[in-house]
């Protein structure tokens, strides 16, 4: 398997969130809403690979974008790559979203830097009916609006702070948007806490759902048993892992942590 | 070039083609990195971490970054040892490799039920986990004495029909003290290091990183430390010894089979390079080829001092 | 924005402008780094490592570079006790920072004797050198042992008229044990960790890189095994600590803190980066205007668990 | 102290020798002949500086070159900057090269990446002849040949397997070289062996000479005591540090280890 591939560019998307492409056909053939990158983020202090998930697959041209935030130091080092720099990515791998027929209706809910993975399932998700609920912290973390906008048949953004759309949590905006029409199935990605809030309410509505989670990685593909999130069993519980478990699991089954 | 060059090692009746083996609890049981090469490449494999009965592990985070290594607190989440039997050896018999059967246990008498059983079973030898720091009984608790070592290896010894293997932690004053009690008890072989106890804490939340506190410190950074106890410990004792800790590539696999090691085993640095282990293998054999060197037994112990 | 953040911290005794103290054998007596900023800005320096007469130190190669990391194995090469105090103290004592005298021996008497002498030199504290894996006879040999440490320590207490530090080593089974040790023959304060014993070969020439063969191991790659143990043993001991190993900044330091240290020393990252120590204490006392933190006090084993 | 300066030029000498200009106008300055800087390579793997001697000085301009041989981590990373990169150099440091008015006639005799800073010595020195001879494993590693024809009035190179000016070790050249006509002091810098063999010569022909030592280092300033090398003291031995106390020593005084 050929791990060495090529960025492509490099977009800024605000003060510490970029967007970039790389070049990776087999990826970008085989890549599913939902799935992830294991990146090798170089510089001198980051030692693991860092997980990414797909944001934008373009299969004609064999490329696939990731949204990024600086959060430490493999992000950090990552935004120092270039156009055309060779990049060390392993993957697609995890479960990806569930794209079912059935669900004419959907509604997804993103946080913060988890609006990236909702891009693409909106692309691919063969729903009539695209309502998408997202939110930040304040106006200038907002990202990628239009994209959204273009494959969406509603889109609402909100902040923290109202300096930007609705002011408050995704959360709310889902409970009311729930409270004027139902959809058959609700995509959820952001912090924990939100997740939790988002999963309670559709439990609530008895609508199911879906979370992608996060969790620190060693391996990224199942080995070393590094990244468990804690699972509901039906009298018992367990841990499944995210990286090959998930990331995507249904919200029902998860239980999160305080 | 044509290639006689021998990479073939004995470690107490156990064959392997070649002296990498993949490290216990970094490898699964083979499944993940089949399909990034053919398993029938490795030495060995040696797999994860298991028990009498199945059991989930420690709560996560599980692992941290640290500078050139990684802490884990995975503590023994695996399927337990019937399971491993039922559904893992099936697969991993698929591939010309030996298969090195990991086992830990609460008490000795879990440690001989463990024996008893994977004497039986289709595996090509047992490696005694006696220094797996992510668990609260068992184990370091045996593993950190030598009387604990004594008292333990003696009583499996008699039970087991396989070659019998060792693993010793790193974590103690004097290491070949606990390799000589482990040798005079009756171990075949003997495998270091396990992980160096440590911690790694988020100054952002004030929280430790991992959920469960202290973990094991594993990756380049504590090569230097198990290359020295490597050095320590195959002078002290007669039987053989498989090196590991931080090996990378083939550079490394030479540098521990000069300070002693027959053979040696790669762990983290295959979840940055899914390729680690087959690199390692032909780093070697590439080293050996630059070096005129013809059989790997020629640089076992071949330090110059 | 008005600063109105307190560094300082008390020490038993020992009162420091702020928590950062350069480590012994990494900062010599100090003249070399004055030239990169004013040595009042520290908190204390440690100076390298002193035995009675003066110390040639070990062979060439002393340093090695280990994946995040170094090996050194200086060996105490210093000039002596008296030359210390007719030399070097004078330079020190023109900067208004602790001086904190590392002193070694092969022997009680010896150590005794260095503690006699240094009680009437215009020294701020006394670290006991228990640890250092450099050297064949006294420290380790007495360090490795809590016996050992309790016989020193009791000893020298009874002679020692400036608050007494002492430094353990990280080679050993079960580090509270130690510092217990320490602590109940009237250590005031305990210093950890001294270098990992380790080793470094060059694939090449087959042979050991550094001169001694073996090593002790610091920088980067220590910090998880560093802050474990300083985690551990300011939980079972209540005299202060003063934590390091591979303490790089000031993230660093408050991780330090928050497991349990009074203070750190920072020592190897000042190879590479020579105001380290600087940036250290800028380090902190950004982080504690940022958290709304107005004193070390509030940060030292504040560890939300 | 500004440790931050940047990479002017890089230019290729062979296959794995480079030539770096760095600007740094304090220490073109103040830096001397013989003395080195202390860099920082970065790369995932080079935790330490690497150091490096002064080759040339362009006061006028504020720069100065390293020359640099690829042997391990540090400098395959370091032969990755590029012109323009920010770089991190502490120096200059150590004593350098006596440059005695005294000296008329001086010879210097250079190995391998050894040459280097007897360039920036020989355009130094004040002495009125020159004989310069330079030794290297083959015609492919020789480097440097034009500037040192430049700032000497005799030169002469010679390669151990012949395929490039005189066969044989530059140490034979010495010595046959100070049998036609002695000269006041000779300089001489590479592999430990020829160093020892040609303070051998020199010594039997009572001409003083001085040496330029290598030993692996931790601070370069004194601090660490890493650096040590053994030298004769009167009727003893003692360790001095070839970053402070060096790293050019009197020939004489340095006792070589096998
Ligand atoms: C399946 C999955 C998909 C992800 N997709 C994206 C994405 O599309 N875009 C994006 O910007 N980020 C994504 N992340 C998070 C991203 O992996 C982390 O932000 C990144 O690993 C941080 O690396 P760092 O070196 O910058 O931070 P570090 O210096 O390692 O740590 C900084 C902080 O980042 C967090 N962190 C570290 N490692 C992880 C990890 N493995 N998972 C989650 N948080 C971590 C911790 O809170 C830590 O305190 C995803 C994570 C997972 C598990
Ligand atoms: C005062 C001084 C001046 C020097 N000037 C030059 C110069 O002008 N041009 C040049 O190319 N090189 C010079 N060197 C040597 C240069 O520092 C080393 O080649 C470099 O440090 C190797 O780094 P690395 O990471 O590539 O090698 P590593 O991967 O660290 O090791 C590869 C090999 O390089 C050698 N080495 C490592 N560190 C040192 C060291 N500190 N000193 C000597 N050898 C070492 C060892 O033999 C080792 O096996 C000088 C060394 C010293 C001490
Ligand atoms: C995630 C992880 C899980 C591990 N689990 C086990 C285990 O179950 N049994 C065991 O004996 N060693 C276990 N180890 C230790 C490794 O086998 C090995 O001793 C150690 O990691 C040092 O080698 P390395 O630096 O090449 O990884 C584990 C290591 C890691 C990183
Ligand atoms: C080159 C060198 C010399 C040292 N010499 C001494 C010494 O003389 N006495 C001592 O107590 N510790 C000595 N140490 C240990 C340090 O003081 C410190 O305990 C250790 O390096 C860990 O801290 P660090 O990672 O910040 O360097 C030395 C360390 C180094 C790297
Ligand atoms: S990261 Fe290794 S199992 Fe998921
Ligand atoms: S390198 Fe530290 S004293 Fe020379």
């Amino acid at each position: 398997m050929n791990l060495i591939h090529r960025v492509r560019a490099i977009k800024q998307l605000n003060e510490d969130t970029f967007l970039m492409t790389i070049e990776a056909p087999e990826i970008a053939d085989t890549g599913k809403p939902g799935q992830f990158v294991n990146v090798k983020c170089g510089g001198p202090h980051a030692y693991l690979r860092r997980p990414f998930s797909l944001c934008r697959i373009d299969r004609e041209r064999g490329t696939f974008d990731i949204g990024v935030q600086i959060r430490g130091r493999g992000t950090e080092a990552l935004s120092r790559f270039c156009e055309n720099d060779p990049i060390d990515i392993m993957g697609p791998f995890g479960n990806g979203f569930s794209l079912n027929r059935e669900d004419r209706r959907i509604a997804v809910v993103g946080g913060g830097i988890g609006v990236f993975p909702l891009l693409q399932l909106l692309r691919e998700h063969p729903a009539s009916e695209k309502l998408t609920l997202l939110g930040f912290r304040n106006r200038n973390q907002v990202v990628l609006e239009e994209s959204f906008q273009n494959k969406s048949d509603e889109l609402v953004v909100a902040t923290d702070d109202g300096s930007y759309g609705a002011r408050g949590f995704v959360t709310s905006l889902l409970e009311s948007k729930l409270e004027e029409s139902p959809v058959d199935r609700v995509f959820i990605c952001g912090p924990a806490l939100m997740m939790k809030h988002a999963v309670e309410i559709c439990k609530a509505k008895s609508i199911p759902c879906e979370v992608s989670l996060e969790e620190r990685m060693g391996c990224g593909i199942g080995a070393c048993l590094g990244c468990a999130c804690k699972v509901r069993l039906s009298d018992d519980w367990d841990y499944a892992h995210v990286c090959k478990d998930g990331p995507v699991f249904s919200g029902e089954s998860i239980v999160f942590q305080e | 070039m044509e290639n006689k060059i021998d990479l073939a090692v004995n470690i107490a009746g156990l064959s392997l083609k070649n002296p990498v083996i993949a490290a216990s609890g970094t490898f699964g049981f083979g499944r993940e990195y089949s399909a990034f090469f053919d398993l029938s490449r490795l030495g060995g494999i040696a797999v994860k971490g298991l028990t009498l009965l199945p059991r989930k592990g420690n709560p996560p985070p599980r692992i941290a970054e640290t500078p050139a290594g990684i802490l884990n607190s995975v503590g023994l989440q695996n399927p337990g040892v019937h399971a491993f039997i039922d559904d893992e050896i099936p697969f991993l018999r698929r591939y010309d490799t030996a298969i090195i059967a990991n086992a830990s246990g609460n008490t000795v008498e879990d440690y001989e039920e463990m024996v008893r059983i994977l004497s039986e079973a289709d595996v090509d030898a047992i490696e005694l986990n006696l220094s797996c720091p992510n668990v609260k009984e068992g184990c370091m608790a045996f593993g950190s004495t030598a009387s604990g070592i004594a008292r333990v290896v003696s009583r499996v010894r008699k039970l087991c029909k396989k070659p019998l293997i060792v693993k010793l932690t790193p974590n103690v004053t004097d290491i070949c003290e606990l390799a000589c009690a482990a040798e005079a008890a009756g171990a075949d072989a003997l495998s270091l290091i396990n992980t160096l106890l440590g911690m790694a804490i988020d100054a952002k939340t004030r929280r430790p990183i991992l959920g469960n506190v202290m973990g094991g410190l594993s990756g380049p950074a504590v090569k230097p430390v198990a290359l020295r106890m490597v050095y320590q410990v195959s002078k002290a004792v007669k039987i053989p010894v498989i090196g590991m800790g931080g090996i990378s590539n083939g550079t490394d696999v030479v540098e521990f089979l000069l300070a002693g090691a027959s053979a040696v085993m790669v762990g983290t640095a295959g979840f940055v390079n899914p390729y680690a282990w087959v690199q390692a293998i032909e780093g070697l054999e590439q080293y050996m080829v630059e070096n005129n060197c013809w059989s790997v037994s020629e640089l076992i112990g071949g330090l110059i001092l």
